[in-house]
């Protein structure tokens, strides 16, 4: 994709920083699960919406990937979802719904996983 | 009065679809809110990686009913865009015919909500009235009233002759004085409507930003950020000038829907006016590989389709990130510190869909 | 307040705008999507449609020369239509009333002559 | 007197369940609809009277007999001609046991909706205090059966703010603050909401009795003969109809602002004016 950047999961913070001190937009966040490790993508939005910058991340799968919603609010929510429908952690979300935002509790777990059909 | 928690929903006759807001009130001041959300979460990004890539477009349909067609418009425009499809010009127009289309009846609905939403009883039927012709130009253009299904990969599957092109612009003309004589007036002027709506909910514009509010939550806090400045399909050649107010408050997001509802008449017409002769779709064969994301303007702001495909005839990975989901963190900005007798109106006043919201 | 009275005042004055709905009834318009129905004389039972359904609302049967038709499962979307190389699909401008059992139809073809 | 008795109680019923029906046909035409037939308030009472009971707490119950008997009891003050500030003191009485009602139970939306009520009750006795004092300075007696000339030529603003009353007694917008009578708005049915069946019902006609009630005390304006009054009370309806399809539904702050000031204002004018020009 155009615009895009891969950073380490160290790297992520302070990137996303950057992006604040641009006075980037957050659009969404993309979880991808590559077997191995999961694929984190950040899309954020400059210039009023009409340019896009991705931020990815590689994970491994039993790593910990820091939470970016102190940084942007909005990005507690996505990251909600991606905990819930991946098996990935998260640390330090502003509003953890704690697995429980969009499934309930006789759902299929982290659903989006591969293998879970 | 104590601190007393109100259970807004999940069921409520204000929500249309089933979101719950435990609203923590003080007399009838709210002091805080938190949101319970995952009534209606289906599994459609799951749902995507299991059918073909083609029917994907009817799935994708189906995230909303309101805004069905912008779905699917999102998704053929990334599935192309990962293709390398070209799409024919008229396909473009008449895809643009179809999505302001769905955005006047996306946006008419919503104005009838609002107005029940403040007891405003003879509005409302008086908008969904206005609407009814909306409804009947979809039925008459693509065979259905709400979920048109004209996009597939590489154009679209209906079109539209000149014979029609004139009975539509016909009743376009009867919707405008329908909505210029009863509508817009009551909405400009009426004191009732200003006193429920001025200075209600106020997001700024740097909470907007920051809170990445989108549509016309963001354009209502002056940010002129619009999908359609970034010129998909035809609104290159037919031009596009997006609607800003400043105040940031339930009115102003209000007006930039009234406003755009206008604006999106005056793109049909021009459209159709427009419209070059030609082929509606272009044959694509292959299968879809490599990743994209592909943004549109649906009625409630920016719709985000990331596609990944891998070479086969299912995709690895579709993530749909839609415009009510951006918007629920500015709207737990907004309810704090307002009336009990506001939180519909200031709830409405972001359009939420929670169906597109959970998918 | 009295931006709305004309058209209150008008509405009053004039005949109702919707209809006594089980009674009378709009016809929807020519280029309506509903029900399917399958003509047994262009069909050759090939399958593409039950392969290109998306809601796998049609059960294509060759080797018994029927076709199962669920219109409880049918989202009337017309691809199937679009998609049969005999063009033996065609769309009611009305879609299946509304049932106390959810039933498939079950199109029988006369045997084969080949 | 025993045959007034009786058919204040059974006739009121019948005329308040028509002026429902041909309400819900107006507002219905207003807004560019057909509107349900003319006796369909009369089936919904029957249907709200066969149907199963959910009951939350039980104290309510016996109130809403109270709130009842004490309308019903109103009405017969009003057909027996008698005090009319009496007549209202056991309207505020019949309400404020509705209010309690409410408050038994534990539903917030049922609490708050029992608050809007208490504080629309502060907003229209006091007019039907000041407008019956009105009445008393013209004629110089509480009694009904003392009115005599028209009044509304000298009391034309505690007509004004009669209407006022009238409005939030029937519960429309902008008034529309305990109940939100489509209940389609943040407190849902507010105070009704832990209603059901029968005693829902019984409010139902509780209020058939209230309408044909307060629109029977406006009617006092004009009792040159019966139908004066009555058009009198009829136009009146029909003017709050109006009013109720070209406005919002508004917040409790308003009302209160605007009963206040305009409600009591126009009426205690109208009696300082009565005091120094009349009688």
């Amino acid at each position: 994709m155009e615009n895009e950047i891969t950073v380490s999961k160290a790297e992520l913070i302070t990137e996303v920083q950057k992006m604040l001190a641009q006075k980037a937009m957050f659009g969404t966040a993309t979880c991808l699960d590559l077997d191995e490790r999961f694929e984190i993508i950040y899309h954020f939005e400059l210039e009023q919406g009409l340019k896009m910058r991705h931020i990815r991340v590689s994970l491994a799968k039993d790593d910990t990937l820091p939470s970016i919603s102190n940084i942007y609010m909005c990005a507690a929510l996505i990251e909600n979802e991606m905990q819930e429908m991946f098996d990935i952690k998260i640390s330090g979300i502003a509003l953890d719904f704690k697995r429980g935002m969009l499934l309930a509790k006789e759902s299929p777990k982290t659903p989006l996983m591969k293998g879970k059909e | 009065m104590a601190r007393t928690v109100i259970p807004f929903g999940p069921q409520h006759p204000v929500f249309p679809e089933p979101i719950q807001l435990k609203l923590e009130c003080e007399d009838e001041r709210i002091v805080g809110v938190v949101p319970v959300i995952g009534y209606i979460s289906r599994g459609i990004e799951k749902a995507a990686e299991l059918n073909p890539f083609r029917n994907n477009i009817f799935l994708c349909e189906r995230v909303c009913g309101i805004c069905s067609f912008m779905h699917a418009l999102c998704y053929c425009q990334g599935i192309e865009d990962m293709m390398k499809v070209e799409v024919p010009s008229r396909a473009r127009f008449l895809r643009v015919f179809w999505a302001e289309l769905s955005r006047m009846h996306s946006h008419l609905l919503w104005l009838g909500l609002l107005a029940d939403s403040f007891g405003f009883e003879s509005l409302f039927m008086q908008v969904w009235r206005a609407r009814e012709i909306i409804l009947d130009i979809s039925e008459m253009t693509s065979g259905h009233r709400i979920i048109q299904s004209t996009n597939v990969i590489g154009g679209v599957r209906r079109d539209i002759d000149e014979e029609m092109a004139q009975k539509v612009e016909e009743m376009l003309a009867q919707f405008k004085e329908l909505a210029d004589r009863s509508i817009l007036p009551t909405i400009l002027n009426d004191p009732t409507i200003k006193e429920r709506t001025v200075g209600k909910g106020i997001l700024t514009k740097e909470q907007a930003e920051l809170l990445a509010a989108v549509g016309p939550t963001l354009r209502g806090s002056g940010v002129a950020s619009d999908m359609r400045m970034t010129e998909y399909a035809a609104y290159k050649e037919i031009g596009f000038e997006p609607i800003v107010e400043t105040a940031g408050d339930s009115y102003a997001r209000t007006l930039v829907r009234v406003k755009e509802i206008y604006q999106s008449l005056d793109i049909i017409l021009k459209a159709l006016s427009m419209m070059p002769e030609g082929d509606i779709a272009v044959r694509v064969t292959g299968r879809p590989e490599g990743e994209v994301v592909s943004r549109v303007e649906q009625p409630r702001g920016e719709l985000i389709y990331y596609v990944k495909g891998n070479g086969t005839a299912n995709l690895e990975r579709l993530k749909i990130g839609t415009p009510t989901f951006a918007n629920i963190p500015s709207l737990l900005v907004m309810l704090p510190g307002c009336e009990l007798a506001d939180v519909p109106v200031i709830t409405l006043s972001i359009d939420p869909c929670i169906a597109c919201c959970e998918r | 307040m009295p931006w709305m009275l004309p058209t209150i005042m008008k509405n009053l004055f004039s005949r109702p705008v919707t209809r006594r709905y089980p009674y009378v009834k709009r016809p929807p318009f020519p280029e309506a999507r509903g029900k399917l129905h399958f003509d047994t004389e262009k069909c050759n039972l090939c399958g593409a449609c039950s392969r290109i359904c998306p809601a796998n609302a049609i059960i294509v049967d060759k080797e018994g020369r029927t076709i199962k038709y669920n219109p409880f499962a049918c989202i009337y979307c017309g691809n199937c239509v679009e998609g049969c190389p005999k063009k033996a699909i065609t769309m009611d401008i009305l879609y299946s009333p509304p049932a106390i059992q959810k039933e498939e139809e079950v199109i029988t073809f006369p045997p084969s002559t080949k | 007197m025993a045959i007034i008795f009786i058919a204040a109680i059974v006739v009121t019923p019948f005329i308040g369940g028509l002026l429902r029906g041909i309400d819900r046909k107006l507002t219905a035409h207003m807004q560019g609809r057909i509107g349900p037939p003319i006796q369909q308030p009369f089936y919904d009472i029957i249907k709200l009277f066969s149907k199963s009971q959910i009951i939350t707490t039980r104290s309510p119950l016996l109130l809403v007999y109270g709130y009842l008997l004490f309308i019903v009891a109103a009405v017969v003050l009003f057909a027996l001609k008698q005090d009319l500030l009496m007549l209202i003191l056991v309207l505020g009485v019949a309400d404020v046991l509705l209010v309690m009602g409410s408050f038994s139970t534990r539903s917030p939306y049922s609490q708050i909706g029992s608050n809007r009520e208490l504080l629309q009750m502060f907003s229209y006795e006091p007019i039907l205090i000041l407008a019956s004092i009105a009445i008393y300075m013209e004629t110089g007696s509480f009694l009904i059966s003392r009115i005599q000339q028209p009044l509304l030529p000298t009391l034309w603003p505690v007509y004004l703010a009669l209407l006022i009353a009238l409005i939030i007694l029937m519960r429309k917008s902008p008034f529309d603050i305990s109940a939100s009578e489509h209940a389609h708005q943040e407190i849902v049915r507010g105070i009704f909401t832990e209603y059901s069946g029968l005693y829902l019902g019984l409010i139902e006609l509780a209020h058939w009795y209230e309408l044909v009630l307060v629109l029977a005390v406006i009617s006092l304006l004009w009792t040159a003969g019966v139908w004066p009054g009555i058009l009198l009370a009829l136009f009146s309806w029909f003017i709050v109809l109006i009013i109720d399809n070209i406005n919002a539904r508004l917040t409790w702050s308003w009302m209160i602002r605007t009963s206040w000031v305009a409600g009591i204002g126009l009426s205690i004018l109208n009696i300082i004016g009565l005091r120094l020009f009349g009688g």
